[in-house]
């Protein structure tokens, strides 16, 4: 059976340049870099190398990049860390993030801070105006994601960096479905906390990392030694620093040319699934989106059994969002955005990664259309 | 395998799907969580299902129990179709995943409803 | 030059049966183990397995382990976790506490919550009835280790967890130094919470585990997804896991056999290090420790001048606590046992691994006793 | 390699280490933080080091600074080893890790200590 991996926002296979660096990391290289003998001092190396590695490509120094153990923990860490650091006040986030952020401001709602979440369009785009509105005298952190890990929508971050600019709130930005894919700078941007995430971009999973604008007043939210700076306490991931170190170096290099021969294939896979079906049709902006990204809302199909048929042909999209455990609620993206629930519901994303061809899009589109048709035939229309 | 080979195959040509013109009975059922809801239509002669149809809208495991228990309940009186149990239905596609039980519950509840509703018409369609 | 390491306490290199398990699950078997697909599910499948490895070595359910970035994230959960549960109250650990449960606890001391720590006697071990007199009726939880990392003292944990259960009080073991090493348990134990880590038993680091009891009330302390049942948001470290999994495996196939050996080779140390030398003593309990550790104390010297001068000689030994970068202040442990101030800036670490043999034993004594000669000439005694 | 090869062999062969009677000047410095201690004893002929001795307490990169001083300063006068700099110690070893930096700084006061407590005997040593 043919095999087609559209799920690249979800999770990506490792680089083969990355696994082949990071190997001598497990067993030759093996010490704790905390340790001060020539064992601690190799491993160690390995570390300081993959964050300068990290530092350059987003052109800011080794000391502003704290490692973590995922995107999660990086956005709980931003989050977290920019509060407790001033103890009580008031967030802004947007209904957008992704749950890393959202249930993170909702666990410190539950603790005395105050949080706004501000809206966004039809294309799930946030208004820097509305960020600007709801900037208060108390607001001590604004956090919102680059790029929809869901529909792919870019976020106006240049706008909104400059109302935080403004009014001296730091910016937190999620840039987990970014970084490494799209160009990235964040003075231009006004960035003073950035989450950024290996197994997004052919790096292992299990390791991230957060850029810490120097001077950014932020606690540990993770205590113990005295690791990263005493930032982040623990014993560091070496190899899979290593290699996220060199998965980034690996997009540096990529990333450019990648990102145009995504976007034509994205445009062929939505093209062969928005003509030949009927109602359906692309969630997000049709422009400012990440390039290998496409949501689908399939009307009156429920977006599991799209899968589940898609998955028996061996081809793997997600249903709404893939990062939550089985849940097929509609999305919380779609419903901010707006979108009826008899669409929502039938919510798929395709995402695009670096070893798709046009045969794989084509092999979906070919599959997709006689699917919902005979999933449509089962459904009572107008059920949702 | 998460899935059955007979639940995948149910999936994929699903058995007695659509509608129904004049059903002696009709019942439906929904799983509040996830929406996801079935219905079922019967066609009833001497206190027996002589045919049932399904629409079903949910995710791939609720359309194959659908078309799995409509198989299940041609023939079966109507009285019987009343205690229907999930976990026939459930046996009918080998097994389910433990977070998709309740496609199994939900048809099993549209096609006792349809029984119910069927003899709340009392019992017309001879 | 020969290498000798002797700092498995630190950390320790993956073992070849662990890293060849782990190695598909990189670029073969990449999916996110929470999509539904086929990819995701082969991840899932690593995952479980894993899982049931762990647990059936603890002899718990599957449904009691949580996977975790690393041993100071299973100790930051636990205590945390606990406490959080319960909002408010006072919590009982000692004094010589690893920094990830001793700093969580100072954390919740600033939040508000109380806590005791206990001491302990000259060999570092606490007294059950210390825990007793602790106990007061807002007691929400009791973190202890289970072996002391940097003396190998283990902790009377039945007796505690005896004192635990007759006052009902939730019990958290810290054992990132046994789980692996000694047999463990949790029910004997009365443990109700028991963190582990894969680093330090030959599994990959930037991976552990903590075990919960059904039933134990605690809370997620990083917020996100709905992974590890809702217990620890973020995209599971698959191939970590899968590592952690066969690492557990191999030490219940290798762990009787090889504590007996280590057990040998740790007294072939002590003799030939506390025979020659003048001045110096075995620290921590002489019987109730791990097979492989034992620390030393070289009075009026400079503990990491003999550990550069090991280091010089291919030889890694550790410092103090050797996971905490950079610090050379004498070791809480060692203050909190009442070691006096000449003889605790001297501590030095060795702790033995499955790789140990008897000629590295013997290189390591040869070494020693002419380096502390030497560093005692340079050295005013008394000075410290 | 976080240690220069100077710096090791300095640690491994540490020149001039050890205590000195009746001396011309003493000097101490201590490093807070971790303890860490380095003496210095001078014998002063003609306002010039004519022999320089030491005793350290603390890691190797300390001994090592203090040999390495010790070989520097022979022969400067002592109006010269008042202003000795943490930078030229750090020099004679090629470089010292960030987290060890203390380790020419106690050593350069310790030597600048011995040099003024000369001085404030009344140049008596010619
Ligand atoms: C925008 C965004 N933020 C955060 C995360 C969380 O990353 P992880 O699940 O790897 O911890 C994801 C993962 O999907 C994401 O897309
Ligand atoms: C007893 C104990 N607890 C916790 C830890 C923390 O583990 P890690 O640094 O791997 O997070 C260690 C590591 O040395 C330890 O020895």
């Amino acid at each position: 059976m043919n095999r087609v991996y559209l799920d690249h926002n979800a999770s990506t296979p490792v680089h083969p340049e990355v696994l082949a660096e990071m190997l001598p990391y497990f067993a030759e290289v093996f010490g704790n870099p905390s340790s001060i003998h020539a064992f601690g001092r190799e491993a160690r190396d390995g570390l300081d190398r993959a964050r300068e590695r990290v530092a350059r490509f987003l052109r800011v120094s080794p000391q502003e990049i704290v490692f973590t153990s995922g995107g999660t923990e990086s956005d709980n860490f931003a989050v977290k860390g920019l509060a407790y650091a001033r103890g009580t006040g008031h967030l802004i986030t947007s209904k957008v993030e992704h749950h890393a952020v959202l249930r993170t401001c909702q666990a410190l709602e539950a603790q005395g801070f105050d949080v706004t979440y501000v809206g966004v369009d039809a294309y799930g785009m946030v208004d820097p105006d509305d960020v600007r509105r709801a900037i208060r005298s108390d607001t001590i952190a604004i956090s919102l994601m680059h790029a929809n890990s869901e529909v792919g929508t870019l976020q106006p971050i240049t706008a909104i960096g400059q109302v935080a600019r403004e009014h001296g709130v730091p910016l937190h930005v999620d840039a987990v479905q970014t970084f490494g894919k799209i160009p990235l700078d964040v003075d231009a941007l006004g960035i003073d906390a950035l989450s950024f995430s290996s197994h997004k971009i052919y790096g292992p999973k299990g390791v991230a990392g957060l850029y810490v604008r120097k001077g950014t007043r932020m606690v540990a939210i993770q205590h113990g030694g005295e690791h990263e700076r005493r930032r982040r306490a623990g014993t560091e991931n070496v190899a899979g620093v290593v290699g996220l170190g060199k998965a980034v170096d690996v997009r540096a290099r990529d990333m450019h040319a990648e990102a145009e021969g995504l976007t034509a294939l994205r445009s062929r896979l939505i093209d062969g699934v928005v003509g030949p079906v009927p109602d359906v049709r692309l969630s997000g902006h049709p422009v400012e989106r990440l390039p290998g990204t496409a949501s689908f809302l399939f009307r009156h199909v429920e977006s599991e059994s799209i899968v589940l048929g898609l998955d028996l042909k061996g081809i793997g999209v997600s249903a709404g969002s893939a990062c939550t455990a089985g849940n097929v609620e509609p999305s919380h993206v779609l419903v901010a955005m707006g979108v009826p629930l008899d669409w929502a519901m039938g919510a798929v994303r395709c995402s695009l990664g670096r070893t798709t061809t046009a045969e794989d899009i084509d092999y979906v589109i070919e599959c997709v259309e006689p699917l919902v048709r005979k999933l449509r035939q089962v459904m009572p229309v107008g059920a949702a | 395998m998460r899935y059955s080979p007979t639940l995948v195959d149910h999936f994929l040509n699903p058995r007695n799907a659509g509608l129904m013109r004049d059903p002696d009975g009709v019942g439906e059922d929904e799983y509040v969580g996830c929406g996801d809801l079935a219905r079922f239509f019967l066609r009833v002669q001497h206190d027996r299902a002589v045919e049932v149809r399904f629409q079903t809208y949910g995710c791939g495991p609720t359309i194959a129990a659908a078309s799995a228990a409509s198989e299940l309940c041609r023939g079966r009186t109507v009285d019987d179709l009343c205690q229907l149990k999930a976990e026939e239905v459930e046996g009918a596609l080998e097994w389910l995943p433990e977070d998709r039980k309740h496609s199994a519950e939900i048809v099993a509840g549209a096609l006792r409803a349809a029984a119910r509703d069927h003899l709340s018409r009392g019992r017309r369609g001879v």
